[in-house]
């Protein structure tokens, strides 16, 4: 299944509902950097970029890029007012020291207790944790932000991953192409589902257990 | 997910607070900046206060002398000395505020030295290089460091060792943070940005990271976006409250 | 007296030496200064070398050059993440002269993931935090760290731990130090104090101070005095040689 | 017995004579820091101070000190070209991975074969160790600078220390208002002596075992 931007654009604008004015905020590589064009409107934000800066900016004009002014995925930012720049391991400073408000990750699995698979395909690919395993494990919030499922159909959430995991119980939030889905001590609950789907639809696709909210919304 | 008592709590954005449990509601002052009286709030007796300076220079002053006037006591200190009598923080310990120094020298300070030898003062001594990446330590979320520093001196009795796969032995020093944090700044911007100035930067900049909750006090506090992003030493997000330095109050033990 | 095999001889200081192997009379040159094929000289097979830069952004890209055009192979990298194809290191794992790689991700360059699916590269990962951390504490000459990050996940597989006195299991975490450091900086004086440039400032300064010998690649080189002493972000003693950089040859994986 | 000034002068000046062109120099409390006023005529020397700055120069005018601009004994110092300011994790971080050419640090008692006591004073004084540990362990050469004797006339340097120790086997030489002294892998080697002092002066004020070099200096 092949998904269009349409679909990846209002996933990230899901995400970005959950910033909070204030808050410092961590993008992974990925779907997830999309989120930072959906901040809304009046909500003060901080990027911080693992690579070692806080306080970035929106993607610049084309031919405006800074080749040294770079985000943790590899691509140009701009700097915002009260913008620093450090070395990574102040960077992973903050995110160890529990600095960091809120990060979104992909997701190759997510776990019905929050554990998170992301860095690892067993005899595939193993394109390393980079700074995945120091985010879902450090950051006050995560935010899982993935389609439902494999390109080939199976789910993405299960009851275990079955993956190597990025961290244990880090996932609070998942947010997919279909559901948004709270990470609770009781389990998973849907709370959302995306406009057009059914929770028959979510729940098929879902392998681990769901709990529907009593009022599910929609988005 | 954190794994802190700080969990996910969107509401926790309505206050001010670093990961530990202090937690003050500044609505009123835009950014961080806060009036002495506010940061008084969050001192109290028998807490655990990390302050930056080494023999005394760039210890915060005016914090000094409002945590001396508000009359908390039985603090543990961590930092790199107990300054001079009437220097840094020595003043808390001259009227005996302290019961407990974390610290790497006591030589000028000595009525310091009188309070332990009298067993008023408990002191615990680390090598100064080991005591500044302890504090780092905690300022970045390890847990602790290993080093061989003083290894087969008394310095390194009674601590846990470990041998590392290569054969080679190592104390194991672990990490330190402290409830608040104080540092004196040069420059602050309201979102808590950090210059340093010359010799008095010394332990600042990682006890800035090491505290639950940062106070920074500033020479000068500017506008955001006034610093220059490449010269900032401690980023915004290490510091919860900036105060207004009134000055160094105390004649230095040199003149 | 240190403990290392450099002991205290003083015709030692007629030499351009870190505190490891590599030593190189420079009398020639005033400063640190050196043309680049100076810089080759250091560079040999089967050598450990350790670079800065994320993604590529800030690896120093006349000096990989040199070091691709000079042949050497069988090194042993450590780094960030193995730069993309033609960016970055990335060039020399294409080219086959890498056996060996620390890194926290090679993502970004599939030719290194599919040489150690073939079993011609070895690659070890730690996570990017950790990774710097293990750097940075080569750097400064501590033996390792303790640090819960992938504690309980196969990240930790295999690894010592260690039971802190409070009873919190940690994971002990080597120091990384290398044969031969190389860095970007966007300046350097003669006498080797740095600064970088935005985010390519990221591995750089904890790498420097990791290198046995740290050779410097700079954007620009000035007189000693000409930079803000409270703006050097890399004080020059940590750096033994710098080269003037040609400027970067790769085109941006995002152009 | 109290030693005049010129006496310790003299010491200072002659610890100056082990700088060498280009070194990079730490000198601790009290007496070791008269050293940087005599470096020879026309060698560079960069001094490092513990707290957090490399390339400090002589001491200021009075009346132009800088209250902030001070080295790891609190006295005011000026800035040379080059200096630089940093935290005390990097000065330490300089000291423990080598990087420092030579340290001057006091004693209070020196063994024979280099150990060095100069933090502690049983039952007396407990002023803690500071950076000493890390200088005397780390520095590639440790010159200790002391009087020969202590107040009450004792030996200083011993066969052992009795005292706790700062570092093991870390001193290479101590030079003394009475004498300068190689420490040997084959031990104590007396190789000057003061000017007006004997070689058995030196050896009846010293309590360790000091073998005479075949032609001893004067300084």
């Amino acid at each position: 299944m092949e998904v269009g931007l349409g679909v990846k654009q209002r996933m990230a604008a899901r995400a970005a509902q959950e910033i909070c004015d204030g808050m410092v905020v961590n993008l992974g590589i990925g779907l997830p950097t999309l989120v930072a064009d959906h901040v809304p409107e009046g909500r003060r934000v901080t990027f911080q970029a693992e690579n070692g800066m806080l306080g970035y900016g929106r993607t610049p004009e084309r031919g405006r890029e800074d080749p040294n002014l770079i985000n943790a995925g590899g691509l140009p930012v701009t700097e915002e007012a009260g913008a620093s720049y450090f070395d990574s391991t102040i960077a992973f400073g903050m995110i160890r020291r529990g600095r960091l408000d809120l990060t979104v990750l992909g997701a190759l699995q997510v776990g019905e207790r929050g554990d998170l698979a992301n860095w690892l395909v067993p005899g595939q690919r193993v394109p390393g944790m980079g700074g995945a395993m120091e985010l879902a494990q450090k950051a006050r919030k995560v935010i899982a932000l993935t389609l439902h499922t494999a390109k080939d159909g199976s789910p993405k959430i299960l009851p275990e991953c079955t993956f190597p995991l990025t961290a244990r119980e880090a996932v609070d939030m998942i947010i997919t192409d279909l559901a948004v889905i709270e990470v609770t001590p009781d389990g998973l609950l849907l709370k959302e589902v995306a406009e057009g789907v059914s929770v028959g639809q979510v729940l098929s696709a879902t392998s681990a257990r769901l709990a529907v909210d009593r009022n599910p919304g929609c988005f | 997910m954190s794994r802190a008592d700080d969990a996910a709590d969107p509401t926790a954005l309505q206050t001010v607070a670093g990961p530990g449990k202090v937690a003050l509601t500044l609505a009123a002052e835009p950014g961080k900046v806060a009036p002495l009286n506010r940061a008084l709030e969050v001192f109290h007796d028998g807490m655990t206060l990390m302050f930056g300076g080494f023999g005394g220079v760039g210890t915060p002053p005016t914090l000094i002398r409002a945590i001396l006037e508000s009359g908390v006591r039985d603090l543990t200190l961590i930092g790199n000395d107990s300054g001079f009598p009437e220097v840094g923080v020595g003043p808390l310990i001259v009227n005996r505020r302290v019961s407990r120094l974390i610290v790497s020298h006591i030589g000028s300070n000595p009525v310091a030295g009188k309070q332990m030898t009298d067993g008023e003062l408990r002191v615990e001594f680390s090598p100064q290089g080991t005591l500044a990446e302890r504090i780092r330590a905690g300022g970045v979320g390890l847990g602790g460091i290993l080093v061989d520093v003083g290894l087969d001196t008394i310095a390194g009795e009674g601590k846990q060792m470990l041998v590392l796969e290569d054969g080679v032995t190592y104390l194991v020093e672990s990490a330190l943070t402290a409830e608040v944090a104080i540092v004196h700044a040069r420059k602050a911007d309201r979102s808590g940005n950090l210059l340093f100035d010359k010799t008095a930067r010394n332990f600042n900049p990682f006890v800035a990271m090491a505290g639950d909750f940062t106070i920074a006090e500033a020479d000068e506090i500017v506008p955001v976006g006034e610093l220059d992003p490449e010269e900032i030493v401690t980023p915004g997000i290490f510091v919860d409250m900036i105060v207004q330095s009134e000055g160094v109050g105390w004649k230095w033990a040199w003149e």
